[in-house]
């Protein structure tokens, strides 16, 4: 049923009792050609490209809960393709490009708000490190801007200007950046690749992969055994146990990143503000609540919820900019479960085992990556090839010394 | 020839105002900088932590801590500050004591001189423990911290070396704090912001 | 969260700082014992970048560095936070270790 | 039955105090306020404003029971559908009642009117309504509701696109949110403060109260936190008979004992909000919110991080709305909240108040309207009859009691005019009422029980959830556990509370616990009334029955869906009085169970809390703690302009009367080191005492260069790795002793260093004798530059030092005499590529050492020089730093590959040996200067080759350092270029599009100054 304002009059006559399921509630299957592991943004996403892009069209979505009960459901929402190192510059602009276009695409309002996000800058050091980054976005042919303390104090004038220990003298700002409806990102791919005959099935946990002499050929479920000639992974923070189940072992570690919302109040922030510097990022919802994080909590974690030293840091670093939201309440604070890689950038690629393939490794960074990561991921999974602009986020990149660190941290992920 | 003279200065020299701050009425806490002071961190060697220990006795008259806590011998105060290693404390100490505690340990511990590494205070008062709480996360109950404890712990994020003495005469707790010097400027404003609303009383 | 160094007892977490995983082993080698370059190289890349990552019990490294500066050895419940034990690196304090202690 | 205190005789009408009643000064707007009774002080009158309209309450009041004193029924709009709305409890779960407190910087929207206290010119607003609260245009958008249905917006302004930003969204932000924030910094201050107790208790009403008393009684350190102003809980509301005494009178009693006992802390406007890993309890502390401006050195509010072994959680219970059309107007109050109006504040919510109960707690609230003397309109009872201890009072009294439903309440900004009662056999009938009162039952306040993710369990007999496996060292107990008969709270929270002692050893005798009566409790359930109409669920945000419903239909049929897709229990009070309801109804639209549908993820904080509160001391300067160079002092007094590096204030240069702008100070500067001498304070750089017998070997492994094979009396400057081939830091390290080496790092890596240090120390090689210190606050060191350095040195120096070459070598390292009998250690190395030594004395004498300097230096014309003359020289020298040192460049990306010893393991030395690490084509550091000398250059602009257009395949490398060399006299800089050692002389073009710069440059070796490094050995 196609959504549009007369739509939605129409069915207000009937007092609404004409809409259906956004997406269809199906039993398994015994076989499908492609099953997805993870409703979250990147299945769903990733099962709507299959279906769309590459006609693959009998695919299943498994999702041990509620489809974006992990990571999707849970993230603040920002999109921007403000990256730095080859591989990732050329792929995030794919997602961005995506995101523009995703509301007619998926015939469904996700919201996507490109009300700009400004990364502010304190130091030399630090507004030559955001020019080596906007100089290889633009070269990319990216938006972004270099903004001196004058250009930030028109355009942030709430910014705490005198603050003697972070001097905000200017910042790196990329306008098409900005934010999304992160759920309605999630129910949107899921009815648009339910229109296209993808099943979707909920509380549908995998438990073990069938094989024969080596090759994957389907799933053990909590709802039965399924059978496929492809299975890929996108189970995001979960990554290392369902890939144990294949004996594998990966570059990645589950860290918790909470994040925070605050009572809703009236337009405050016009887009997105980051104060790398401080731990601190913020942005306003459209429901009025003020929408913050900062740094992981920096230990290895399953538990989906975090502790106070992180909220503290993180709302220091909030009132050393922002002191006006000294009085604003934190209503909510969450923590999700990240899959963070070990040099901080993804991983779309095949795995030493046959006929099972991996996207993992998003770290902080994944909910902006979901279109693109959608795209790239179906490609490699019909083609047995990566696509071009993920033709980097390979697995062998660790033993081959080719990581692609944009923060320098190294192998230490709960630095990136 | 131009003659050159050495003075020593305070890392406190600006921030310390001597007199008293906050509300008024008795203050509830008292701060004194201890200066010109030695200091060494004691690194026994490894398999010399019971050598390190007899020489300590030696040079001191005390047994040195095993475990967190402060030993007072006549002129110098041994605080635990890690596994096998003690700072040794001497609030006028000078060149001599220095050598001695160089040549005892020679060989048997490691010596890292800090006498200048850390800025010491002296902290006390009614409401002390109060103020306390609000920069040290560790539990000042006399159950929990009687006098002789110590601990290797942080404020506001920095480490710092914390010990109790004996109470004063009037049975007020007197605690002492050593920060690193160059922190020091800037731990001096929170532990003084801290003691405000208490009325505090600078030396 | 609070550990309980050995040393000093239970402390704040904002004492402590994390390494991770205690379970992978520095490969011990010398330079010229002819050992295959390849699977060196291979054993250290397990080393330093493959993870169990495992959802339970986990023995990782914490460093008491805002107290007594020991290299902690935990073990924790990755699912519920839980400090299953707590003990201190072989080479804290002066006591005399064999090579390869952890 | 219960003895209130000062209860008056039945019958009475209205006895409110009438204007004649009141004394002119107080009360004279308190139209509904009873004559007697109550905990506030009728001798502390206090005058308020709200939306300008001056009035009066007492001291006790709340704003909302002052509102009610005063006849207010409208007091705010809905979120979505502007509806007007009154007050709905008396508690922190209010939905409706928010307002805008205080004025300007100190303005704070979203207020709770029923937990603010009232206090002598307390000054409120309504909010989220435009121009005012009875005219409200925004309201049209409940016309529009048959349109504004759940996740309406999903489903449209989708076209054109680019109208979201432009058009479709500030509509909706604008409406949305509800009050409005300062917008200005704000003026007060906060706290952070750590307790640690064996018992933490939550909450006093009779549980929590019993449960201090027995764990203080045993000996236990106890720490009872009570949100409220006063300790009593529902006994301040409901009285009740205890140990023989008045509710009232036993909880002073109580309270007074807990004084007495040194080992219990009372700790009152205490809000337990969260508790996390290891028994830490978050806690706020209302400090000076009952006051117009926190006095002078007193904070605003105080966040507490308690330390308990164990917790014991009084949370209470809170009263359910039930779901029928009209069920938002104003006039529509809880029952619970009707009783403590009378009870507590002495307010009279209605003068014809309706009753709407499931449930035998609800009829409570007969007697207390009876009491003040109000009139009952009816009470509508789906079960038909009272309860039996009712019964004889409803004989007496002649109340009507119907069996039905309320099924529609007609009234409008002014409150409640008539309800609609629809009987059992369906006839309808209307009555007249001003206020309605309604019990849907009782939820457990279960929320801090599920902090850990443990789900709550569901109870059928008295239709709620009660908690699941709660956090570690928790007891839940009381009404909050859903035992909800006083006698029985009494003593589960003494057992709890001798429990929670036991378990931390403390064994004393506890008494016994007090006694009470146990009430019956019986209640059938009811979700929502069957009939037409809008009927709330979530009050604040207007999901009504019909949305749930809907999002049914569309298959958001989990409660996480339902959550997300109608925002159900989104508002500030996270459905404390609306999530059961909805997913009941969840429930029973999908045929499944109450307990199989579930509730959603409860999330601390259990209450809101200011984000000022966990920031703390914590803000502005004192975000982080910052350090200070020995000899900040001297550079102050100098003029310095100092810059944050890290948590350091540096000199960054010494301005000089006459200098125009920062580049003619430094060049100066720069110009005097190299033709004459000039020292700068290095102390920030890390340093560490390595000793031990086995220092050497060590620092063979931690370096990719040799150290055991260093001379005492020597420095060298050394490399490190990361386990994983990239360079972490660098810097020259000295040997003093065969057993003490003196490492210093870069003052970035300062403290990361140490900790990897100690990392392989005590976990990679403990069978090393070594032992680390770190010494950076320690030393006052000073870098002196220049060819008159020696000059200057032996001026300082006691005469018979030998600084020549021989006495003194380049790399060499000794302890000297000064003069005026003071030593110093001193290093022959250079960092600006001219003659020069560091000299460090210790920290104290850091001022001193500067004044000294100048002193020494003056006949050779000395000049201070700070980090930005100290980086051009640095760069004029090719030396690497911060931005070469990035954490993604190799040994030989710096140059530096030679270093790298073949006969020895070191850290990173195997992985550094990958494939792409050492592939030819990688981008390595040159230097680089512009094609047209008088080019200014800049950092972070990419090097394209000439001819070529710049894209991702032609993108071969960026500038880094970049400075103007006063000694070269153009700009210059180092960068990073795809083989770059192999295209020294090739002209490159620079593109840096950010700045709109475009241009030509060569590509050079890296050392412009001197590259045979004459001048440091001269
Ligand atoms: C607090 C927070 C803030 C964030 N902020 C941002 C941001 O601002 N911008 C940004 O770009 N990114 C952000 N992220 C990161 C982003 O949310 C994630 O990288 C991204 O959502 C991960 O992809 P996903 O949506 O597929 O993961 P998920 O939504 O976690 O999907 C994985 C799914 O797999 C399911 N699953 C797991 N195991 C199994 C199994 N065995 N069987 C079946 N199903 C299984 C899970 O239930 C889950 O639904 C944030 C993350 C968090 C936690
Ligand atoms: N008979 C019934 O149907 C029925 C139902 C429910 C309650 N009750 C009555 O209610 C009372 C229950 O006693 P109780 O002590 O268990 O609950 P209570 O409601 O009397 O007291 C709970 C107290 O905890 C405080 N509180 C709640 N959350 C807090 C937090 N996070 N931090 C700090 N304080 C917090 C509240 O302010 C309140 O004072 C009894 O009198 C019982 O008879 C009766
Ligand atoms: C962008 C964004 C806005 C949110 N706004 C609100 C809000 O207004 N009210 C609320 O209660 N929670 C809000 N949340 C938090 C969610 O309720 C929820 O806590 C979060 O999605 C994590 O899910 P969980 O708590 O179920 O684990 C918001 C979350 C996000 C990502
Ligand atoms: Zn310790």
């Amino acid at each position: 049923m196609k959504y549009s304002i007369f739509s939605l009059a129409r069915a207000a006559l009937t007092g609404h009792r004409g809409w259906t399921r956004a997406w269809r509630d199906p039993a398994p299957k015994s076989r499908y050609d492609v099953i997805i592991i993870g409703g979250g943004g990147h299945g769903l996403a990733t099962a709507y490209f299959l279906a769309r892009e590459y006609g693959i069209r009998n695919v299943a979505v498994l999702e041990k809960g509620w489809i974006g009960s992990g990571n999707a459901g849970r993230n603040t929402t920002i999109i921007r393709s403000n990256y730095m190192l080859p591989g990732n510059v050329g792929f995030y602009e794919l997602s961005m490009k995506l995101w523009e276009r995703m509301e007619q695409d998926l015939n469904y309002n996700t919201m996507v708000s490109q009300r700009g996000i400004i990364n502010l800058y304190h130091s030399d050091a630090q507004r030559d490190a955001f020019a080596r980054r906007g100089n290889s976005m633009r070269i990319n042919g990216i938006d972004a801007e270099l903004l001196d303390a004058a250009q930030i104090r028109k355009e942030l004038p709430f910014l705490n200007y005198a603050n003697p220990r972070f001097p905000i003298m200017g910042g790196l700002a990329q306008r098409r950046g900005g934010t999304a409806r992160h759920d309605a990102v999630v129910w949107g791919y899921a009815r648009a690749a339910n229109d296209l005959g993808v099943d979707i099935i909920q509380n549908c946990e995998v438990t073990g992969f069938q094989r024969t002499d080596g090759r994957i050929t389907g799933v053990e479920t909590t709802r039965g055994p399924i059978g496929a000639g492809k299975v890929g992974m996108a189970v995001a923070g979960n990554t290392s146990r369902v890939a144990a189940m294949a004996g594998l072992r990966l570059p990645v570690e589950s860290h918790v990143l909470q994040a925070f919302v605050t009572e809703a109040i009236k337009p405050l922030l016009p887009g997105v503000v980051t104060f790398g510097a401080g731990h601190f990022y913020i942005s306003q919802s459209d429901k009025g609540g003020l929408v913050f994080g900062g740094d992981l909590d920096g230990y290895n974690s399953y538990a989906q919820r975090g502790n106070m030293p992180a909220m503290e840091d993180v709302c220091e670093g909030g009132m050393a900019i922002m002191p006006m939201i000294g009085r604003v309440r934190l209503l909510r604070q969450w923590g999700g479960i990240m899959d963070m890689s070990m040099d901080g950038t993804p991983i779309i690629d095949k795995t030493p085992v046959d006929g099972l393939y991996l996207n993992a490794g998003w770290c902080y960074g994944g909910f902006k990556a979901t279109p693109a990561s959608g795209l790239t991921y179906a490609h490699l999974i019909a083609r047995d090839e990566p696509h071009h602009e993920a033709s980097r986020f390979r697995l062998d990149r660790f033993l081959r010394g080719a990581t692609i660190d944009e923060k320098g941290q190294g192998a230490q992920p709960n630095l990136h | 020839m131009v003659e050159f003279s050495w003075n020593t200065q305070s890392p406190l020299q600006k921030a310390l105002v001597p007199g008293l701050h906050g509300v008024g009425g008795t203050p509830g806490v008292e701060l004194a900088e201890i200066r010109d002071i030695v200091l060494v961190q004691v690194m026994a060697r490894r398999g010399k932590a019971a050598e390190t220990a007899k020489i300590a006795k030696k040079l001191f008259g005390v047994e040195p801590p095993f475990a967190p806590g402060a030993v007072f011998g006549k002129e110098v105060t041994l605080i635990w500050s890690g596994p096998d290693q003690f700072l040794a404390f001497a609030p006028q100490g000078d060149e001599r004591l220095m050598q001695q505690i160089a040549d005892g340990f020679s060989g048997t511990a490691s010596l890292s001189d800090q006498s200048d590494g850390r800025c010491v205070l002296r902290i006390s008062g009614v409401s002390a423990v109060q103020a306390m709480a609000k920069f040290l996360s560790i539990d000042f109950d006399d159950r929990a911290f009687p006098a002789g404890a110590a601990a290797a712990t942080s404020l506001d994020h920095r480490a710092a070396n914390l010990w109790r003495t004996a109470d004063d005469p009037n049975g007020v707790p007197v605690y002492h704090i050593a920060i690193f010097t160059s922190f020091a400027d800037s731990l001096y404003g929170v532990i003084a912001d801290s003691s405000l609303e208490y009325g505090l009383k600078v030396a | 969260m609070r550990i309980a160094c050995p040393f000093c007892g239970e402390r704040e977490l904002g004492e402590f700082s994390y390494l991770g995983d205690a379970a992978p082993r520095r490969p011990h080698y010398a330079v010229d014992d002819g050992s295959d370059p390849v699977k060196l190289a291979e054993a250290f890349h397990d080393y330093v970048y493959l993870r169990d990552n495992v959802a339970g019990t986990m023995r990782e490294y914490w460093y008491h560095g805002g107290g007594c500066r020991s290299w902690l050895i935990a073990e924790r419940d990755t699912r519920t936070h839980e400090f299953k034990s707590v003990q201190v690196a072989p080479g804290a304090g002066a006591s005399v270790t064999s090579p390869a202690g952890e | 039955m219960s003895g209130y205190i000062e209860s008056q005789p039945l019958g009475r009408t209205a006895a409110t105090e009438d204007a004649a009643a009141n004394t002119p000064a107080a009360g004279a707007t308190q139209s509904h306020r009873l004559r007697a009774g109550g905990l506030i002080d009728r001798q502390k009158p206090l005058g308020f404003t709200f939306d300008g309209k001056a009035m009066t309450g007492y001291a006790g009041d709340t704003l909302a029971s002052a509102l009610v004193a005063n006849g207010v029924k409208l007091v705010a709009r809905s979120f979505k559908y502007h509806r007007p709305r009154g007050i709905m409890t008396a508690g922190p779960e209010e939905p409706s009642a928010l307002v805008e407190m205080r004025g300007g910087a100190r303005r704070e929207p979203n207020t709770r009117a029923t937990t603010q206290e009232l206090y002598d010119g307390l000054c409120a607003n309504s909010q989220n309504r435009w121009p005012s609260l009875r005219r409200d245009f925004m309201a049209v958008n409940s016309l529009l509701s048959p349109i504004f249905v759940a996740g309406f917006y999903y489903k449209t302004f989708m076209w054109p696109a680019k109208f979201w930003e432009a058009i479709y969204e500030p509509m909706i932000r604008r409406a949305a949110g509800l009050g409005k924030s300062a917008g200005e910094a704000d003026p007060d201050h906060y706290d952070k403060v750590w307790a640690h107790c064996d018992v933490l208790v939550a909450g006093a009403g009779p549980t929590g109260l019993s449960a201090a008393l027995a764990a203080g009684r045993a000996g236990a350190r106890v720490i009872l936190v009570e949100e409220d102003t006063q300790l009593g809980g529902r006994l301040l509301s409901d009285g009740g008979e205890i140990d023989g005494m008045q509710a009232a009178e036993w909880v002073q009693r109580t309270e007074a004992e807990l004084n007495a006992l040194p080992n219990v802390r009372i700790m009152k406007r205490t809000c337990l909000f969260g508790v996390y890993d290891g028994g830490v309890h978050g806690a706020l502390e209302r400090v000076a919110d009952h006051v117009p401006v926190p006095g002078p050195h007193q904070v605003r509010q105080r966040l507490w991080r308690i330390v308990a072994r164990r917790s014991v959680v009084g949370a209470g219970s809170i009263e359910r709305p039930v779901v029928f059309p009209g069920n938002d107007r104003p006039g529509v109050m809880m029952a619970s909240a009707v009783r403590t109006y009378i009870n507590r504040f002495a307010a009279l919510p209605g003068r014809n108040v309706a009753l709407f109960t499931n449930n035998d707690d609800g009829w409570r609230t007969v007697e207390a309207i009876h009491r003040a003397g109000g009139q009952l309109a009816a009470v509508v009872d789906p079960r038909g009859q009272a309860p039996v201890e009712y019964q004889s009072l409803v004989k007496a009294s002649g109340l009507r009691v119907l069996s039905g439903f309320v099924s529609d309440v007609r009234g409008g900004i002014d409150g409640v005019r008539s309800v609609t009662v629809t009987g059992k056999d369906g006839r309808r009938q209307e009555l007249a009422a001003d206020c309605l009162a309604v019990s849907g039952g009782w939820n457990p306040n279960v929320g801090l029980s599920c902090f850990h993710r443990g789900r709550p369990e569901w109870r059928e007999d008295i239709a709620a959830f009660v908690p699941g496996d709660c956090p570690p060292g928790m007891r839940m107990a009381g009404a909050a556990e859903g035992t909800f008969a006083l006698g029985e709270c009494l003593r589960a929270g003494h057992a709890a509370g001798l429990a929670a002692a036991s378990d931390c050893g403390f064994t004393e005798d506890g008494g016994s616990a007090a006694e009470a009566g146990d009430e019956a409790y019986a209640i059938s359930p009811l979700w929502q009334v069957p009939a037409k109409g809008k009927a709330f669920v979530d009050f604040q945000h207007d999901v009504t029955a019909s949305d749930v419903t809907l999002a049914q239909r569309e298959g958001y049929e989990s409660v996480e869906h339902l959550k997300r897709y109608t925002t159900l229990g989104m508002a500030t009070d996270q459905g404390k009085t609306s999530n059961i309801n909805g997913l009941a109804i969840m429930a029973a639209v999908s045929g499944r169970s109450i307990p199989q549908t579930g509730t959603t993820i409860y999330r601390s904080p259990y209450s809101p809390v200011a984000i000022g509160a966990f920031a703390g001391h914590n803000r502005d300067e004192n975000f982080h703690a910052w350090r200070l160079a020995p000899s900040h002092q001297w550079a102050a007094a100098r003029g310095a302009v100092f810059v944050d590096a890290g948590l350091w204030k540096r000199a960054q240069w010494f301005p000089q009367p006459g200098e125009s702008d920062w580049l003619q100070s430094v060049s100066r500067e720069v110009n005097a080191v190299r033709n004459g001498v000039g020292f700068c304070d290095v102390s920030t750089l890390g340093k560490v005492d390595v000793r031990g017998g086995d220092a050497g070997v060590f620092l063979d492994r931690v370096y990719i260069n040799a150290f055991s094979s260093l001379a005492v009396g020597r420095a060298r400057y050394g490399l490190m790795l990361r386990e994983d081939g990239i360079v972490m830091d660098d810097g020259t390290t000295s040997r003093l002793a065969e057993d003490h080496y003196f490492m210093t790092t870069t003052t970035a890596k300062a403290g990361p260093v140490m900790q990897h240090l100690e990392f392989c120390r005590q976990v990679l090689w403990p069978e090393l004798d070594v032992q680390l210190s770190s010494a950076t606050d320690q030393w006052a060191q000073f870098s002196i530059a220049g060819p008159n350095t020696r000059a200057l040195l032996q001026a300082l120096c006691d005469p018979d030092e030998d600084l020549s070459n021989e006495g003194f070598p380049f790399m060499g390292v000794r302890e000297v005499k000064l003069r005026g009998g003071m030593k110093a250690r001193l290093f022959r190395i250079s960092f600006s590529g001219e003659m020069a030594f560091e000299i460090s004395v210790p920290a104290r004498f850091g001022n001193a050492m500067a004044e000294n300097l100048m002193i020494a230096g003056k006949p050779f014309g000395v000049t201070p020089y700070g980090t930005e003359a100290l980086g051009v020289m640095r760069i004029e020298k090719g030396h690497v730093a911060g931005p070469e040192l990035n954490g993604i460049s190799t040994a030989d990306d710096l140059g530096l590959g030679k270093m790298m010893s073949k006969k020895k393991d070191f850290i990173g030395r195997i992985m550094a040996g990958r494939e792409a690490l050492t592939a030819p084509d990688r981008q390595v550091v040159v230097g680089i200067k512009p094609v047209d000398r008088n080019r200014r250059l800049r950092s972070g602009a990419r090097i394209v080759p000439k001819g070529e257009r710049p894209g991702p395949e032609t993108d071969q490398g960026y500038t880094t350092s970049i400075c103007f060399s006063p000694t070269l006299n153009h700009w210059l800089g180092l960068a990073f270029v795809q083989r770059g050692r192999e295209r020294f002389g090739e002209i490159v073009r620079i593109h840096d599009p950010l700045r709109g710069e475009e241009y030509d440059a060569e590509i050079c070796n890296p050392v412009f100054y001197d590259p045979e490094g004459v001048r440091q050995r001269g």
